[in-house]
C-alpha cells in the first residue's frame, strides 16, 4: 500500500521497466559460492550484494569454504526456499551440473562464475568467467617483453583449480613459444594462509638462487604475489621482479610502496564480477534475452601508474587510473537505472 | 595332596633397585600362607611375577613339580591364579558399572565362541555374587562414585567370582574395617574349604595368625624364612622382617594439652555429614572411630574445604573459617593426609623431592617467586631420611615406590608445610610395623611441639593406642564423645555400629 | 518440626534430580529448541524434503565421526581421519576415471588402501609406543602428501586432461553415483550408527574396548589382547574414514585436493558431543549421532535464516559452548 | 662363569643406555641429520641468511605454540590460539587502519581483546567444568566468526575502502612494522621462550601448574588454588596467541581472513613433539622451541631441495614419524 503511495511521488518514471520489478515485486536472490576465506570472495559477494538491493533484491549470501559437499547442501536446500533467481560461484565439479539442472526444472534463473563448462548444456543458463587466458598473456607477454625474452624465472602456481588450470595452459605454450625463459623454479599452496607461506618459501628460494640467477617470479594468484613481494622486500632482492594475476586493495598498498618489485598485475575487478552478474540475473528475470557464457575483461595495472598517482590507490579509486577498470555498463538496462534511482534512499 | 605352587630363584631388577634377588617360595591349596615385609620388601613384585604382571624376572615356577611359562596375566590365569592388586586404581575401570568390573574376568575369559554380552545376567549374576559376600552396592553403580573401601571390595567379588586354584590378596584389608574384614575372613575360609590356597599379603599381623597356616618372611627383596604360623610368635616376625627388634609400637604423647584451638558446631554438608560437634586443643589427638562409611574421609573433607558446609560453623582459634577451597584451609594452617593416596596424596608421575615440598613451595621461593632448588632438595633429603622412605634417589618418581612408602611421602608433605591443625585419614595404610610406629611416634612428637591432631581411622587398636579422646562417628553423626584412656575396642565397636 | 525436614530434602533432591536430567538430556534438548526456533521462523524448516536434506549433509559427517568415536573408545585419537578419507576419495573416482575398473573394484582399492594406514597407525602406536594424537597427527600430513602427489595436486574427474595431453575415458558408473544420493547415503549412515552401536554396546570385543579405554593396565591385566584391540579400533576408525570418502566420492563425482580434511573438525566436535548425550559419559556411537544432528540442524537453519555466512561461525560456536554449558553444569557438590 | 655375568649384564645396560639416549635426543638427533642432508645437497642451507630465514619463519608458530604449552602444563588444552591470533591481527590493523590510534593503543587493544577470550575460555572450564578441548573448540568457532564480522570478510589493509564508499585513512605507523622484522621477531621470540621456560621451570608458579597438570585432586587438596592457575593457563595461552598475531599482523601489514587459524596445527605439533624432547615427559618451552625448529628446517630445506609441494607434506609427516619414532622407541620390558 505505502509502496505504490511513494511511487506516485516518485519522478521517474516506470514506462519501460519490466513489469515485475515495476510493481514492486523486486526479487529473492541467492549467491552460493563455493571458495571462501579470500579478498575476492568478499568483494565479489559485496558486488553482487551491492548491485541486487540497488536494484530492490533480497540478496542472501553464502559460502562453502571449499567444502563441496556444504556447497551441494546450501544448493539442495536454498531449492527449497522461494527464490527467485540464484549465482553459483566456483561450482567447478559435476555434480554442479546436476544441482543447477533442477535448480532449471523447477523454473529458477541461474548465472554461474568461474564454473565447470558443462554447464553450458543445460538451456538458459549463462556462465560467466575472468578470461583467464587473457589474464596469464597480459602477464607473461609483459614479462616476455621486460626481461627481452631471456630470464631465469620463478613460477608461483598451484594445480588442482580450473581458473588455475587455464592459466597453466597459457604458460606451458608461452614457454614453449621463448625458449630464453627458463623456469628454474617452481611453488605454490593453496591454504588458508597461502600469502604466509609463500613468503617463506620464497624467501629460502632466494637464498638458493643469489643475485643474478633469479630475473623473476610469474605469480598466478595474488596471494603468492603479495607472499613473493614481501619475501623480496626482507631479502632486499629488489631486481627479481614479480609479474602476477589478481588484484585486491591490500595487492595495491604492495605494488604502491615505494620499493615493491611487484610490477605489473593484470587483473579484472572482483566486485564488477559480482555485480555483472547480478545484472544478468536481473535480465533473465526480467524475461530478457541473456548470452549463453561471458567473459569479463582483463587489464593490466602497472606499478608505474600506481606510483605515479598522488593520492593513495584502492580498488575503487583505481578506475581513475588504469582505464576500463571496475566499470562496466554491459548488461546495465536503462530499466536498471531507473530502478537504481528509485531505490536510492 | 593338593596342587602347590613353588617359586624358585625370582630375581628382578628395575632401573636403580634390584627389587627381587633369589626369592623362593611356596603354597599349597586348601591353606592360606601369609606374605609379610616391610614396605618395599618386595611381596607385591613377588606376587606380579606369580601373576604374570612382570614378564623380566629370571627364575622358574613350577606347578605341581612341572616347570611352567607364566609370562603374562593371561597365562597365569590359565593355571588358575587370580590376583587382588594392592593399587585399587590399577585394576578397575571407573566409568564403567559395578557389574562390568565385577564381571570382568568372567567376560575376558569364560565367553569362549559367545559374542554378544547379556546385560541382564550379566548384571544378575554380579548382584548375586555381591549379595553371597554381604556387599551392599548397586551393580548398575558406576566405580567412580564408590568409596575406597567398596572399590576394594569390588575387586575382591571379582577375583572370588572366577574359579581358581590360588588367590592372591595383596593387601586387602587396607582399607577395610572390623565388619568388612570379617566378612572378608569368612570368604577366605569358605575359599580353603574349596580347596583354593590363598596368598594373603597383610601389614596387620594379629589377622595373619587368625588366618593363615604358614608364614613367609621377607626383606629387601630377599626370601628371610617360611614358617609355620603355630610355630612363631608376632614379636619374632616383626624381628625377622626389620632385621631388628622393635620396642612399644605406640609411643608416650605426654605433650601439653593448651586451649581449644579447633572447634566444629552442629556441622552438615550435602551428603552424609548430619550434625558434627567436636573440639580440639592445642596438643592433643583427637581419633574419629566408625566403619566403612560412616563419613570419616567426609567429615575429614568436609574440615578441609573440599566439600562445602550446608550448615554449622568451623571456629579456628576464635576465628569462624570460610571453607570455600582447600586452600583456604592451608591458608588458615589446616593439613589434610588424604585416605586414597594415588588418587589424592601423591603425585605419581613426579619426584618424591616435587611431591615432599609441594605443599610449601611458597617456603622455597624468593620473593620473585623463583625456587630454590637446592634449600628444597636439602630438605626432601632430610625428610626422607627421617621417615625413612626407601627410594633410588629424590628424583626418582613417586609411581614407582612401594605401597607404603608412597604413603609417606604423603604424610611428609604436611610435615614440611608447618600447619596448626593435622588431620590424619587412615595413614598408616599399607604401611608396615616399623613405618607404622615411626609415622606414630612423628604425630607425637607434632603434639608434643603444640600442633593439633584429628586422627580418622577404622583400625580401633591404632585409635586407642595414640589418641587422648574419640569422637565415634555412626551414619554421619559423632553419636559420642570418649576419653580413650577410659574405654576399649569393645566400647568403640560397640558405639560404631549403632549401638545396639 | 518432622514434617519440614522431609520436605527441604525432596526439594533438595527435586533440585539434584533436575541437574542430572539436563546433564543427561541437554545435549537433545538443545536440538529440541534449535528445531523450534528455526521452524517458528520458517515453516519450511520442518518440511520432510528439508529434513532429508538435513540427514543427507550430515551423513558424511557422522560416518567419520564413527571411525573417531571408536578410536576414543580405546582411549585413542584418530587425527587421520580427514585425509583417509580425502585418499579414499581420490582412489575411487581415479579407478574409474583413469583406469576405468568397475564399482567393486575401485570401492574394494579405496578401502583396501585405508586399512594399510589403518595398520600403519596401530603398528606405530600399539609397537614403538608413540602417542595417538602425535601419530595420527604424522600420519594425517603423510597421507595428505599421498593423496596430492597421486593427483599431482589437480582435480581428477570424468574427461580431464591427463599429463600427456590425452583426455581420461572412464566413466564412473551410475550403480556408483547412486551411493551418495538420497536414501542410500541416508541408509549407509544409519546401518552405519546402528552396527557400531550394537557392535559397541552388546558384544564382548566392544565392551572390551571401552575396558581398554577405562583403564588400560587393568584390561591387561585381566588377560585382554589391548594391542590386538587397539589395532582393531585404529582399523575400524580407517574404514569408515574410507566409506565417509566413498560417500563424498559419490556425491560430489569429483576428487578434488583435501577434500576429506573440512570433516575432521566436525567430526570430532560430533563425537565429543556425543559423548555426553543421555549421562553416557563415555563415547558411543548413538550419542555421536545425536551431535552429527546438532551441528547439521544448526548448520541447515542458520542458511535458512540468511545469517550472513561470516556471523555462522559465531552462532554455531554458540549453539555449541551452549549445549556443553548445560550438559556439564553440575551442582557443586 | 663368573665373568661372563658382568659381561651380559654390561651390554644389556649399554643397550639400555643406548635406548635412554635415543629417548633423550631423538628430536635433536634428527634436526642434526635433517641439518647434515640439507648442507650436503645445498651449502647455502647453512649460510647465516637462510638460518635467520628459519628462525624468522618459525617464530610465529613458537609463540603460539609457547601458549598451548602453558595450557597443556595444567593438563588443558587450547584449541582457540588460532583464532586468537587472527583476531589480534584484525584488531591491532584496524585500529591503525580504521582508527587511525598509535602503536600502543593498537596493541594494548588486541591484548585486552584476547585476554577477554582467555577469561571466558577459563571461566567456562573451571566454573561449568566444561572439558577443556570442547571448550575452546566451541570457542574457536565463535572467535573465528566474530573476527570475520568485525572484518565483514574482508582483508583489512591501508587505503581500504569502508562499506560507507569513503576510504579508510589511518596509516599503519612504521615503529609498528619493525615488530616484523629481523632481528625484531626473532628476538621477541627468543624473549617469550626464555621468560616462559624460566617461569615453568624455576618458578613456583610454574611449578604449581605442572602438578596441577599431574594430578589435579592431588594438587588441590595439597592447598593448590588449582582454578586460579586454570585461569592464569588459558590467559597466558590467550596473551601469547595475540603476540602472535600481533606479530603477523607487523609481517604482514594487513589482515587476512582467518590469517591466524592454520598455525594451529603447526603449533600443537610443535608443542608435542617438543614434550619429549630431552626426555622431559612433559610440556616445556624449550622443548616445544625445538619442536618448532625441526618443523622449521624442514620446511625451509624441502623447498630448497625443490620438492614438489605435493610431496613436501609426505616428507614432513615422515620425518615427523621419524623423530617420534626414535623419541618413543623403548626397549620392551
Ligand atoms: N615398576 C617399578 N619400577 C621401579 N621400581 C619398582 C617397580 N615396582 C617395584 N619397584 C621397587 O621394588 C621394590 C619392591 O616393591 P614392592 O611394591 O614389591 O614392595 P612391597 O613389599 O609390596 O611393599 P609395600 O608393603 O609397601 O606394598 C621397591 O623398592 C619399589 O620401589
Ligand atoms: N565419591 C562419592 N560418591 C558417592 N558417594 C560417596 C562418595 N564418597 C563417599 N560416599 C558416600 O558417603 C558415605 C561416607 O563415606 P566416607 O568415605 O566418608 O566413609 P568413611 O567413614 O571414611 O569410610 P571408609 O572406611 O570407607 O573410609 C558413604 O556412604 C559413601 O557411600
Ligand atoms: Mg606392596
Ligand atoms: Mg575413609
Amino acid at each position: 500500500q505505502s509502496s505504490t503511495e511513494t511511487k506516485k511521488e516518485e519522478k521517474v518514471s516506470f514506462e519501460n521497466v519490466p513489469e515485475r520489478f515495476a510493481d514492486g515485486q523486486g526479487a529473492k536472490i541467492k549467491v552460493i559460492r563455493k571458495i571462501g576465506g579470500d579478498d575476492h570472495t568478499a568483494q565479489y559477494l559485496a558486488g553482487a550484494k551491492e548491485e541486487g538491493e540497488s536494484l530492490g533484491f533480497q540478496v542472501d549470501t553464502y559460502t562453502a569454504n571449499g567444502d563441496t559437499a556444504k556447497f551441494h547442501d546450501a544448493i539442495a536446500q536454498a531449492m527449497q526456499q522461494d527464490y527467485d533467481g540464484y549465482i553459483i560461484s566456483h561450482g567447478d565439479d559435476a555434480a554442479t551440473v546436476n544441482d543447477v539442472q533442477k535448480l532449471v526444472d523447477a523454473g529458477k534463473s541461474v548465472v554461474t562464475f568461474d564454473s565447470i563448462n558443462d554447464l553450458s548444456k543445460i538451456e538458459g543458463v549463462t556462465l560467466t568467467s575472468q578470461d583467464d587466458e587473457a589474464l596469464a598473456a597480459l602477464a607473461l607477454d609483459k614479462l616476455i617483453e621486460e626481461q627481452k625474452g631471456k630470464a631465469a624465472i620463478a613460477y608461483l602456481w598451484v594445480d588442482g583449480f580450473p581458473p588455475m588450470v587455464r592459466r597453466n595452459a597459457v604458460y606451458q605454450k608461452k614457454l614453449k613459444e621463448n625458449p630464453g625463459i627458463k623456469e628454474v623454479e617452481r611453488f605454490g599452496v593453496a591454504s588458508a594462509d597461502t600469502s604466509v607461506q609463500t613468503q617463506n618459501a620464497v624467501a629460502a628460494m632466494l637464498n638458493k638462487y643469489p643475485k643474478g640467477e633469479l630475473d623473476a617470479i610469474f605469480a598466478t594468484w595474488d596471494a603468492f604475489a603479495i607472499g613473493a613481494a614481501r619475501a623480496i622486500k626482507e631479502a632486499g632482492r629488489e631486481e627479481v621482479k614479480i609479474y602476477g594475476i589478481d588484484v585486491s586493495n591490500a595487492d595495491l598498498q604492495e605494488i604502491h610502496s615505494a620499493d615493491s618489485s611487484w610490477a605489473y598485475t593484470a587483473a579484472v575487478d572482483p566486485k564488477l564480477i559480482g555485480a555483472v552478474n547480478m545484472r544478468i540475473l536481473a535480465k533473465k528475470l526480467a524475461g530478457e534475452d541473456t548470452p549463453q557464457t561471458y567473459d569479463l575483461k582483463a587489464s593490466l595495472i602497472s606499478q608505474k601508474q600506481i606510483q605515479a598517482s598522488k593520492e593513495a590507490v584502492n580498488m575503487t579509486n583505481l578506475s581513475g587510473i588504469v582505464n576500463g577498470w571496475g566499470e562496466s555498463s554491459e548488461f546495465e538496462e536503462d530499466w536498471m537505472k531507473v530502478l537504481k534511482a528509485h531505490y536510492k534512499k | 595332596m593338593g596342587t602347590r605352587v613353588d617359586m624358585k630363584g625370582i630375581s628382578i631388577e628395575f632401573p636403580g633397585v634390584k627389587a627381587l634377588s633369589d626369592v623362593d617360595f611356596s603354597v599349597r591349596t586348601g591353606t592360606a600362607h601369609a606374605l609379610v615385609g616391610a614396605n618395599g620388601a618386595g611381596k607385591s613384585t613377588l606376587m606380579k611375577v606369580l601373576s604374570g604382571a612382570h614378564v623380566h624376572y629370571s627364575g622358574d615356577i613350577y606347578l605341581d613339580g612341572i616347570k611352567r611359562q607364566i609370562r603374562s596375566p593371561k597365562e597365569a590365569q590359565g593355571h588358575g591364579i587370580q590376583i587382588v592388586y594392592q593399587e585399587v586404581d590399577t585394576s578397575l575401570i571407573p566409568y564403567l558399572t559395578v557389574g562390568e568390573n565385577v564381571m570382568l574376568n568372567e567376560m575376558v575369559q569364560n565367553m569362549g565362541q559367545k559374542q554378544l554380552v547379556k546385560w541382564k545376567n550379566l548384571h544378575n549374576a554380579a548382584a548375586q555374587i555381591l549379595q553371597d559376600m554381604n556387599i551392599h552396592v548397586s551393580s548398575k553403580q558406576l566405580v567412580k562414585d564408590l568409596t575406597l573401601a567398596q572399590k576394594q571390595m569390588v575387586l575382591i567379588a571379582r577375583a572370588v567370582s572366577t574359579e581358581c586354584k590360588f588367590l592372591i590378596l595383596d593387601e586387602p584389608t587396607a582399607p577395610l574395617s572390623h565388619r568388612e574384614t570379617t566378612e572378608l575372613f569368612r570368604i577366605v575360609n569358605e575359599l580353603k574349604q574349596k580347596d583354593v590356597g590363598i596368598i594373603f599379603i597383610s601389614h596387620r599381623l594379629p589377622e595373619i595368625f587368625e588366618i593363615c597356616e604358614d608364614i613367609t618372611i621377607m626383606r629387601n627383596g630377599e626370601h628371610v624364612t617360611c614358617r609355620k604360623t603355630g610355630d612363631i610368635n608376632q614379636k619374632d616376625v616383626v624381628e625377622l622382617m626389620l632385621g631388628k627388634t622393635m620396642d612399644e609400637q605406640f609411643p608416650e604423647v605426654n605433650a601439653a594439652i593448651g586451649d581449644i584451638v579447633l572447634e566444629v558446631k552442629g556441622l552438615s554438608d550435602a551428603g552424609k555429614i548430619k550434625d558434627v560437634n567436636l573440639h580440639l586443643k592445642a596438643g592433643e589427638i583427637i581419633g574419629l572411630a566408625g566403619l566403612v562409611g560412616a563419613g570419616k574421609t567426609e567429615l575429614c573433607k568436609v574440615l578441609f574445604g573440599h566439600t562445602s558446609i550446608r550448615v554449622g560453623e568451623v571456629i579456628l582459634n576464635g576465628r569462624r573459617l570460610s571453607l570455600k577451597t582447600p586452600h583456604d584451609a592451608v591458608k588458615n594452617g589446616l593439613a589434610l593426609v588424604p585416605e586414597e593416596r594415588r588418587k589424592e596424596g601423591v603425585l605419581v608421575q613426579e619426584s618424591v623431592t616435587s611431591n615432599l615440598t609441594a605443599a610449601s613451595l611458597g617456603e622455597f621461593s624468593s620473593t620473585l617467586s623463583f625456587l630454590n632448588r637446592k634449600a628444597e632438595k636439602e630438605k626432601a633429603t632430610e625428610m626422607i631420611a627421617s621417615l625413612g622412605i626407601k627410594t633410588p634417589s629424590g628424583e626418582a618418581r613417586v609411581e614407582h615406590l612401594s605401597g607404603g612408602n608412597q604413603q609417606k611421602v604423603a604424610i611428609g608433605k604436611w610435615l614440611i608445610a608447618d600447619a596448626d591443625v593435622y588431620i590424619f585419614d587412615e595413614p598408616t595404610k599399607g604401611v608396615d610395623v616399623g613405618a607404622k610406629k615411626d609415622i606414630f611416634h612423628l604425630i607425637a612428637k607434632l603434639a608434643r611441639n603444640g600442633k593439633a591432631i584429628i586422627y580418622a581411622s577404622s583400625e580401633l587398636s591404632e585409635i586407642i593406642g595414640i589418641t587422648n579422646r574419640t569422637y565415634v562417628l555412626y551414619d554421619g553423626s559423632t553419636v559420642i564423645e570418649l576419653k580413650t584412656n577410659k574405654t576399649n575396642e569393645e566400647e568403640l565397636l560397640y558405639y560404631s555400629t549403632g549401638g545396639e | 518440626m518432622s514434617t519440614t525436614v522431609p520436605v527441604t530434602a525432596n526439594v533438595k533432591k527435586r533440585k539434584l534430580e533436575l541437574f542430572e536430567f539436563f546433564y543427561k538430556y541437554g545435549t537433545i534438548l538443545t536440538i529440541i529448541l534449535l528445531v523450534g526456533v528455526f521452524a517458528a521462523t520458517n515453516p519450511s524448516f520442518i518440511q520432510t524434503t528439508n529434513l532429508i536434506n538435513i540427514l543427507r549433509s550430515i551423513s558424511i559427517v557422522t560416518i567419520i565421526a564413527i571411525g573417531i568415536t571408536i578410536s576414543l573408545t580405546v582411549d585413542g585419537f584418530d587425527l587421520s581421519v580427514g585425509s583417509v578419507a580425502s585418499m579414499a576419495n581420490a582412489i575411487v573416482i581415479s579407478m574409474f576415471v583413469w583406469f576405468s575398473q568397475d564399482t567393486l573394484i575401485a570401492i574394494l582399492a579405496a578401502i583396501g588402501a585405508s586399512l594399510v594406514v589403518g595398520a600403519l597407525n596401530s603398528f606405530m602406536i600399539v609397537k614403538l609406543r608413540i602417542p595417538d594424537m602425535l601419530m595420527t597427527l604424522a600420519t594425517m600430513f603423510i597421507i595428505q602428501g599421498i593423496a596430492l602427489t597421486y593427483t599431482k595436486g589437480a582435480t581428477v574427474s570424468q574427461n580431464m586432461v591427463m599429463p600427456d595431453g590425452t583426455f581420461a575415458t572412464g566413466l564412473i558408473s551410475p550403480l556408483f553415483a547412486k551411493i551418495g544420493q538420497v536414501p542410500w547415503i541416508i541408509g549407509i549412515m544409519a546401518v552405519i550408527v546402528v552396527a557400531t552401536h550394537i557392535f559397541l554396546t552388546y558384544t564382548k570385543h566392544g565392551r572390551y574396548m571401552y575396558i581398554i579405554g577405562g583403564n588400560k593396565e587393568a584390561a591387561r591385566l585381566s588377560g585382554i589382547s589391548v594391542n590386538k584391540y587397539k589395532v582393531l579400533a585404529y582399523l575400524l576408525s580407517a574404514l569408515f574414514a574410507a566409506i565417509g570418502g566413498i560417500v563424498l566420492a559419490s556425491r560430489v563425482m569429483t576428487s578434488e585436493i583435501n577434500s576429506g580434511s573440512p570433516y575432521l573438525m566436525d567430526a570430532v566436535a560430533a563425537a565429543f558431543i556425543g559423548s555426553s548425550v543421555l549421562g553416557a559419559g563415555k563415547p558411543n556411537a548413538f550419542g555421536t549421532f545425536v551431535g552429527a544432528v546438532l551441528i547439521g540442524i544448526l548448520q541447515n537453519g542458520l542458511i535458512m535464516m540468511s545469517v550472513p555466512y561470516y556471523a555462522m561461525d559465531i552462532v554455531k560456536g554458540t549453539v555449541l559452548a551452549l549445549a556443553l554449558a548445560i550438559t556439564y553444569y553440575k551442582q557443586k557438590q
